[in-house]
C-alpha cells in the first residue's frame, strides 16, 4: 500500500510537469494551428536560462524562474513574428518543419553556449517530508502546487480576463474572432508568448530534480506531443487530462509491468486511443 | 536537352566514378548520398505528391534494414531473397499504419506517424532477442557473389557496392517517376490538393493514401537493405526520428515534389555536411535556420528555385507553379 | 549533377594536403553533436591532451626520428553509418590510428581494420563482442572489470546483508555488468530482486524505479551509469529513506557524484576511483581542469593514457604507419609507460588486444573513500 | 431519377437538414432555392456522400446510394462542383479534367510501376475523357495553360469539366454563377443548357434570381433545412411560404432571393461558427 501511495505521488509530481509543458502546447495549437515542434526546445532553454541567472547573475531561485521565463517568452513572441506568422497562409506542414528547424538551432546554440555536459541546478528547498511512511521531496511539492496554482491561474486568465477569452475565442473560431473584431495578430504573438512562459517555467520547476542538458527537450517534446494528441489537439482540459493520464501509466506501467514498457506505454496508447478515436480523447472544432 | 537525357548522363557519369579507382571514402560517400537519396523518393511520394508528411519514415527504414539483417543473419537467408521479402514487410507494416493513421488528417496524422515513429525505434532498442537491442546487430555479410562479380571486373568490394546502390538508385528513380507519371499519380495529385476535392472529383482518397503509403514505406524498406548489407553493422539509433528530419531536411533543399530535388538535395548536403565536419558545433547552427528559410521562400527547394530562374527565358506554358504544391485542405462548402 | 563531379574532386584535394614531416596524424569518429555530444567530447578531450602534453614535451622519437602528433576529429552523431564513412575518409588520408567510443561504429568499422589500407583501432567501449571479433587490430581500451566484482560483493554482503536490488542503466555495458553482478552476488550465497534497469539517458524522473526496486526491501543496491544520472538515483533513493549499500557501476566515478549529491549520501557505496598515488595522476587532473574547466571523466583519463599508451609502442616499435608492428608493441609499451604520465596503473594488453589497468577500488564511510584490497586478480 | 426520403442530418444538437422529401426529374434543370442558412449545400453534400445523413434514404436510378463514399456515388453518375473556384489551380487546365476522368479508369499502382496495356490504356483515355470535358464547356484551346491563369468564368468551366469528365448522369451545380458579371452568367446559362440538350440532368443551388427562373424547370426551396415548397417557377413565386420565409428572413425582401446583400453581420457568422464545428 505504502509502496502504491508512494508510486502515486510519483506520478502526480511528474504528471504536474508533463501538464505544465503540454499546456502551452495545445493553446498554440489550438490558437495558430501551430504544432510547435520547437516546444521542447524552448523548455530546455528555459531550464538553462534558470541556469545562467543562478550561476551566472547569482540571484536567487525564484528570481531566476521568472527571469528565465520572461527570457523564453520573449523569444517565444519573437518566433511567432518572425517565423509562424509570415507562415499563417503556407500548406500545414510548412509551419511543422519551420519549427523543427527552429528546435535543430537551439539545440545547437545551447551546446555551443553552454557546452554538452550535465548542468545540474540545486533544488531551493533540501529536503523531505514523511507523512505516514510515504516520503516525498519538497522540491516535488513545490512542482505539485505550482502546477495546480497555474493551472487555475490559467483557467482564470481564460475565462475571466478580456484578453484570455480573446485568446480563447480565437482558438474557437479564428474567422469569427476575426470578423468581431478582434486583433488576431497580437493574440498569435501573446499566445506563443503565454506558451514559452509556461514551457519555461515548467523547465525551472523540474530542473533541481533531473539534469539539464542540451538534448533534455527533445524527450518531453515527444512526450507533450502525445499528450496533446491524446486529449485532443488545442484542447486545454485534454492537455491537463493527458498529462496525468500519460504519467501515471507510465508510473504505474512501469512498476507492475516493465520498466522498459514504461518508455514505449506513452505512445502505445496514442496508437490506440487514435486508432479508436481520431479525434482524441476530448473532441473539439478544428 | 530532353528530361530523360539528363537523367541518363547523370547515372553513366555516376558509373563512371568506381573506374577511376577513388579511395574507399569517396565510393562510400556515394553509397550513402544514394541511401539517402532513396529515402528521400520514399518521403517524397507521399510528402510531395500526396501531401502527407510521414515523420515515421526513419523507422520503416529500420524495419527494411532489421529485416533483411534477421532474415540474413538468424535465418540464414540468402540477401537476394530476404532483401525483396524485407521490402514486402515494410510495404505490409505500411500498410498497418496507413489502415490507422489515415482516419486522422494534417497535423494529426504527422504526429500520428512521429509517435509510431518512435515506436519502431523504442521496439528495435528493447527487443534484444530477436534485434540485438543496444548491442546491435552485427556482421550482416555483403550480398552473395558482390565481391567475387566486383573483383571479375577489377574492382573491391566497395566498388560492388557502389553499383548495387546505383542501380537500386535507377529502380528507385524509375519506380517514383512511373507512379508519378501515371493515372494513379495523377490522382494522388489531386489529394495533395485536398481531400475534399479530390473527393468530389470521384476519387477514393482512403485507397490512394494507403498504396501511396506503402509504395513510400516499400521504398524505404529498400533502402534499409541496401545499408544493412552495405554496412554489416545495425544500431537503433539510425531508425529514429532525427533520421527522419534529417531526411526530410535534404528532401526540402532539393525540392519537394519534383524528381529531381531528392536525388539533388542529399548530394548536395551530404557533400557539404563532409565538408563542414571541421565546424561541426555549427553544422545545426546552420541546418537549423536553413530549414526555416527554405520552408519560407524556397518551399521547392533547388530545383524550384532553377524552375524560377529558367521561366524568366522560356515561355509561360512551362512556368513552375507560384503557389506551393499543396494547397491548404479546402473547407468543406456547408452553408 | 555538377556536386557529383565535384565532390570527388573536393575530397582528393583535402586528403593530399594532410600529410606533413614527422606530424603523424591521430584519427577519431565520434558524437560530437547531438544526444551523447558530452560523451564524445570527454574522449576526444583526453585524447587531445594527450597529444597537446606528449608535442609540448618536445614529441616521440621514432626510428630516430622526432615526432609530434595532430588529431583529426569528425562527428559520427553515434551513427554506425558516419563512423564507417569517417574512417574511410581517415583512411585515406594515410591515418593509421583511429579512436572510435562506441559499440556501434567499433563494430561496423572492425572488419574494415585489416582490409586495404589497415589501420589500429582503439576502441572505447567495454562491449564483449569487440573482443569476441578476434580481430587482429583492435586496441581495447577499457581496462577489464571483472577485477573488482569480488571484493564489491563481499564488502557489500558483510556490511549490510544478502538482498541485493538492481537499478543499473540499460545500455550494453549496463546489462553486462548488471549480469556479472548478479552471477557474483548469487555465488556468495546472497539473493537478488528483480531487474529495474531504466535508461539512464532518456529517464525523466528515477522516482518510479527507485519506488519500485526499494518495494522489495533490499540490502545494497546496484547502481550505474555515467556518473551524474547515477548521482540522482542515489539521491532519490536516499530521499525515499534507503538505508543500505550501493554497488557503483564503474561507469560512475565517486569524484563526479558527490559534486551533485552531498557525500553523506554516498555512504556504504563501494566504486573506483582513479588513483592518486602516481604523479601523473594529480598532473593530469589539475592540467585537465585548468584547459577544459571541468573535472575529468575516465573516458578523458584513459583515453589520455590511451594516446601516451599508442606513443611510447610505436617508440618501441620504430614506425609510426605499421599497425600491426605498433599493436605488436602495447604490452611493452603500457609496461614501460613513464609514472610521470601514468593516470591508472597499467598493467599491460593482453594479446588480444585488451587494456588491463588497476583501478583502485574504494568504499565510502563518513564521506570519507576507503581503498578496498583486492584479494584475487582473476588473469 | 433522383429520390430522397425523410432525409436528415444532426451537428450536435442541431438540425442542418431536416425531414426531407423530393425528387429531382431527369433531363430537367433543377434549382433549390432558399435564404442563407436554409441547408441547400448540406443538401448537396448528404447527396453527393460528403456527409452520411443521420435519417433518411436516398435513390439514385434505382439504387440506394444512401451510405457510398463519394468516390462510389461519383462513379455511380453524380458529379458536383463547389460554392468557389475549387479547382487545382497550379496544374493544367486538362491534367484538371483528367483528374476529373479518374472515376472511370481502374489502373492502380501495379500498373503504374509496370506500365502495363491498362495503364496505358487507362492514359489514353483520360486524355480523351479529358479533352471531351474541356470541348464540352468550350476551353479546348487552353487545355495546357494553367488552370489558375484562367479567368473567374474560365475557373468555373474548369470545374465544370472536372465534374463532367466523370460521365456523370446528374450534375450538381453549387451556386455557379457566384462571382460572375451578368454577361458571364449568360454564357453559363447557354451552356447548363447545352449540357441539358446533350442528356444530362442538372441541380443547382444558387441566389442569382434572374438565373433560376430563366434556367430552371422545377424549384425546390428550402427554409430552416426544411423543404417549404416544390414546383414550377411560376408555382413557386407565387408559394405564400415562399414569399413568408424570404420576407420573415429579410425585412426589405421585395426581390425574393438577392439575400446575400440584405445579410446582417449576425446572420453571417451563424454559419461560420457551425462550418467551424463540423468541418
Amino acid at each position: 500500500m505504502i509502496t502504491f501511495l508512494q508510486q502515486f505521488l510519483n506520478a502526480l509530481a511528474l504528471g504536474g510537469v508533463y501538464a505544465l509543458v503540454a499546456l502551452g502546447l495545445t493553446l498554440v495549437y489550438g490558437v495558430m494551428r501551430v504544432p510547435n515542434f520547437a516546444h521542447g526546445g524552448l523548455y530546455m532553454l528555459g531550464a538553462y536560462l534558470t541556469y545562467a541567472s543562478l550561476t551566472g547573475l547569482g540571484i536567487g531561485y525564484v528570481p531566476s524562474l521568472i527571469l528565465a521565463a520572461i527570457g523564453v517568452a520573449l523569444l517565444a513572441a519573437l518566433m511567432e513574428r518572425v517565423i509562424f506568422y509570415p507562415l499563417r497562409n503556407a500548406p500545414h506542414v510548412s509551419p511543422m518543419i519551420a519549427a523543427i528547424g527552429v528546435l535543430f538551432f537551439l539545440e545547437a546554440a545551447v551546446q555551443l553556449i553552454w557546452g554538452p555536459d550535465f548542468k545540474q541546478i540545486p533544488a531551493p528547498i533540501n529536503g523531505i517530508v514523511e507523512i505516514g511512511g510515504i516520503i516525498i521531496t519538497w522540491q516535488r511539492v513545490i512542482i505539485i502546487a505550482a502546477s495546480v496554482v497555474v493551472v487555475v491561474g490559467l483557467n482564470y486568465f481564460l475565462k475571466r480576463t478580456l484578453t484570455g477569452a480573446t485568446i480563447e475565442a480565437m482558438s474557437q473560431n479564428r474567422e469569427g474572432a476575426r470578423l468581431v473584431g478582434i486583433n488576431t495578430n497580437r493574440v498569435g504573438a501573446l499566445t506563443f508568448a503565454i506558451s514559452g512562459l509556461l514551457a519555461a517555467a515548467a523547465a525551472a520547476l523540474i530542473a533541481p530534480t533531473l539534469l539539464v542538458s542540451p538534448s533534455m527537450g527533445e524527450v518531453m517534446n515527444l512526450k507533450v506531443f502525445a499528450i496533446i494528441i491524446l486529449g485532443g489537439m488545442g484542447s486545454v482540459p485534454g492537455a491537463i487530462v493527458g498529462a496525468f493520464l500519460l504519467s501515471f501509466a507510465e508510473t504505474f506501467g512501469g512498476a507492475y509491468i516493465s520498466l522498459d514498457f514504461a518508455d514505449v506505454i506513452g505512445f502505445a496508447m496514442l496508437v490506440l486511443v487514435l486508432a479508436i478515436r481520431p479525434q482524441g480523447l476530448f473532441k473539439r472544432g478544428t | 536537352m530532353k528530361g530523360w537525357m539528363w537523367w541518363v548522363a547523370v547515372f553513366v557519369l555516376a558509373a563512371l566514378v568506381p573506374l577511376f579507382n577513388p579511395s574507399g571514402y569517396v565510393l562510400d560517400i556515394g553509397v550513402n548520398i544514394m541511401i539517402y537519396a532513396i529515402l528521400a523518393y520514399g518521403m517524397n511520394v507521399l510528402l510531395g505528391y500526396t501531401g502527407q508528411l510521414p515523420l515515421a519514415h526513419a523507422g520503416f527504414f529500420g524495419i527494411g534494414a532489421y529485416a533483411t539483417g534477421i532474415l540474413t543473419l538468424k535465418a540464414g537467408w540468402s540477401f537476394w531473397l530476404a532483401w525483396p521479402v524485407a521490402v514486402a514487410i515494410t510495404a505490409l507494416a505500411g500498410l498497418l499504419l496507413g489502415l490507422v493513421a489515415f482516419r486522422t488528417k494534417g497535423d494529426t496524422f504527422a504526429i500520428f506517424n512521429l509517435g509510431v515513429g518512435v515506436i519502431i525505434m523504442l521496439v528495435i532498442n528493447k527487443w534484444d532477442a530477436l534485434t540485438g537491442g543496444n548491442d546491435g546487430l552485427n556482421g550482416i555479410q555483403p550480398p552473395g557473389g558482390l565481391e567475387a562479380l566486383a573483383n571479375g571486373v577489377g574492382l573491391k568490394l566497395s566498388g560492388g557496392f557502389f553499383y548495387l546502390a546505383l542501380i537500386s538508385l535507377a529502380l528507385t528513380v524509375i519506380a517514383v517517376a512511373r507512379a508519378r507519371g501515371s493515372v494513379f499519380g495523377r490522382s494522388l495529385i489531386a489529394i495533395r490538393g485536398g481531400d475534399d476535392l479530390a473527393r468530389s472529383a470521384g476519387i477514393d482518397v482512403y485507397s490512394h493514401k494507403l498504396r501511396a503509403m506503402m509504395l513510400s514505406t516499400a521504398i524505404a524498406g529498400f533502402a534499409g537493405g541496401l545499408y544493412a548489407t552495405s554496412l554489416g553493422f545495425l544500431g537503433s539509433a539510425s531508425t529514429g526520428p532525427i533520421q527522419t528530419f534529417t531526411i526530410l531536411l535534404y528532401l526540402l533543399v532539393g525540392g519537394l515534389g519534383t524528381l529531381a530535388g531528392p536525388l539533388l538535395g542529399p548530394a548536395l548536403m551530404y557533400t557539404l555536411a563532409q565538408n563542414l565536419k571541421g565546424l561541426q558545433d555549427y553544422q545545426y547552427i546552420i541546418f537549423g535556420p536553413l530549414l526555416v528559410l527554405l520552408i519560407m521562400f524556397a518551399p521547392q527547394g533547388l530545383v524550384g528555385l532553377w524552375h524560377r530562374l529558367t521561366a524568366r527565358r522560356t515561355p509561360p506554358p512551362a512556368a513552375p507553379p507560384a503557389t506551393p504544391p499543396h494547397q491548404k485542405e479546402v473547407t468543406r462548402a456547408g452553408s | 549533377m555538377k556536386t557529383r563531379l565535384l565532390f570527388p574532386a573536393l575530397v582528393l584535394a583535402l586528403a593530399s594536403s594532410a600529410l606533413a614531416d614527422k606530424v603523424v596524424n591521430i584519427g577519431y569518429s565520434g558524437p560530437l553533436s547531438g544526444g551523447a555530444a558530452f560523451y564524445g567530447k570527454d574522449v576526444q578531450s583526453g585524447i587531445e591532451m594527450g597529444i597537446n602534453d606528449i608535442n609540448k614535451a618536445g614529441g616521440v622519437t621514432v626510428a630516430g626520428e622526432k615526432v609530434t602528433f595532430k588529431l583529426v576529429s569528425l562527428d559520427d552523431r553515434y551513427l554506425p553509418n558516419e563512423t564507417a564513412t569517417n574512417v574511410k575518409r581517415l583512411t585515406s588520408q594515410g591515418i593509421d590510428i583511429i579512436f572510435v567510443p562506441h559499440a556501434g561504429g567499433i563494430l561496423t568499422v572492425q572488419p574494415l581494420t585489416t582490409r586495404d589500407p589497415s589501420f589500429l583501432l582503439v576502441a572505447y567501449s567495454s562491449e564483449p563482442a569487440i573482443l569476441a571479433a578476434k580481430n587482429p587490430l583492435t586496441f581495447m581500451l577499457p581496462p577489464r572489470y571483472d577485477n573488482y566484482l569480488q571484493p564489491f560483493v563481499s564488502t557489500q554482503i558483510k556490511a549490510f546483508g544478502k538482498k541485493l536490488g538492481m537499478i543499473g542503466t540499460t545500455s550494453a555495458y549496463g546489462k553486462q555488468w548488471a549480469e556479472a553482478v548478479t552471477g557474483e552476488w548469487k555465488k556468495q550465497g546472497g539473493t537478488v530482486g528483480s531487474n529495474n534497469g531504466v535508461d539512464y539517458g532518456t529517464t525523466v524522473d528515477y522516482s518510479a524505479a527507485v519506488t519500485k526496486a526499494l518495494s522489495e526491501k533490499p540490502d545494497v543496491l546496484f547502481i550505474g551509469g555515467p556518473s551524474q544520472p547515477t548521482a540522482l538515483v542515489v539521491k532519490a533513493a536516499r530521499e525515499q529513506g534507503f538505508k543500505g549499500g550501493f554497488i557503483v557501476m564503474d561507469q560512475a566515478k565517486f569524484e563526479q557524484m558527490d559534486q551533485i549529491v552531498p557525500v553523506a549520501y554516498l555512504n556504504g557505496s563501494v566504486g573506483v576511483l582513479p588513483t592518486k598515488e602516481f604523479a601523473g595522476t594529480q598532473v593530469f587532473v589539475a592540467q585537465y581542469q585548468k584547459a577544459y574547466k571541468k573535472i575529468p571523466t575516465s573516458e578523458a583519463a584513459l583515453n589520455y593514457m590511451g594516446i601516451n599508451v599508442l606513443a611510447k609502442a610505436m617508440e618501441l616499435a620504430g614506425t609510426t604507419t605499421d599497425p600491426v608492428k605498433i599493436k605488436a608493441n602495447l604490452d611493452a609499451a603500457a609496461k614501460a609507460l613513464p609514472r610521470s604520465s601514468t593516470v591508472f596503473k597499467m598493467l599491460g594488453v593482453t594479446p588480444d588486444g585488451h587494456a588491463d589497468a588497476e583501478f583502485i577500488i574504494a568504499s565510502v564511510k563518513d564521506g570519507k573513500y576507503t581503498k578496498l584490497r583486492v584479494s584475487k586478480i582473476f588473469k | 431519377m433522383l429520390e430522397v426520403k425523410g432525409l436528415g442530418i444532426r451537428f450536435g444538437g442541431n438540425h442542418a437538414v431536416q425531414d426531407v422529401t423530393a425528387s429531382i426529374e431527369a433531363g430537367k434543370i433543377t434549382a433549390i432555392i432558399g435564404p442563407n442558412g436554409a441547408g441547400k449545400s448540406t443538401f448537396f453534400n448528404l447527396i453527393s456522400g460528403f456527409y452520411q445523413p443521420t435519417t433518411g434514404s436516398i435513390h439514385f436510378m434505382g439504387q440506394d446510394i444512401t451510405r457510398l463514399p463519394t468516390h462510389d456515388v461519383v462513379a455511380r453518375g453524380i458529379a458536383r462542383t463547389f460554392q468557389t473556384t475549387t479547382i487545382y489551380k497550379e496544374l493544367s487546365v486538362l491534367d484538371n479534367a483528367m483528374i476529373g476522368h479518374r472515376v472511370r479508369t481502374r489502373a492502380g499502382l501495379w500498373d503504374a510501376l509496370l506500365r502495363t496495356g491498362r495503364e496505358k490504356h487507362d492514359e489514353e483515355e483520360s486524355h480523351v475523357g479529358g479533352m471531351a470535358a474541356l470541348q464540352r464547356v468550350g476551353l479546348a484551346a487552353q487545355a495546357h495553360l494553367p488552370a489558375g491563369a484562367l479567368t473567374q468564368e474560365g475557373q468555373k468551366r474548369v470545374g465544370i469539366a472536372m465534374a463532367l469528365s466523370s460521365d456523370p448522369k446528374l450534375l450538381l451545380l453549387d451556386e455557379p454563377a457566384a462571382g460572375m458579371n451578368p454577361e458571364e452568367t449568360v454564357n453559363l446559362m447557354a451552356l447548363i443548357r447545352e449540357l441539358v440538350v446533350g442528356g444530362l440532368s442538372v441541380a443547382l443551388v444558387e441566389h442569382k434570381m434572374s438565373l433560376v427562373m430563366g434556367l430552371a424547370d422545377e424549384i425546390l426551396v428550402m427554409h430552416h433545412g426544411q423543404k417549404i415548397a416544390e414546383g414550377t417557377p411560376a408555382q413557386v413565386s407565387r408559394d405564400p411560404a415562399v414569399i413568408e420565409a424570404y420576407l420573415g428572413s429579410h425585412a426589405h425582401g421585395g426581390q425574393m432571393g438577392q439575400a446575400s446583400n440584405g445579410d446582417t453581420p449576425a446572420s453571417t457568422t451563424v454559419p461560420l461558427i457551425k462550418d467551424s464545428n463540423h468541418a
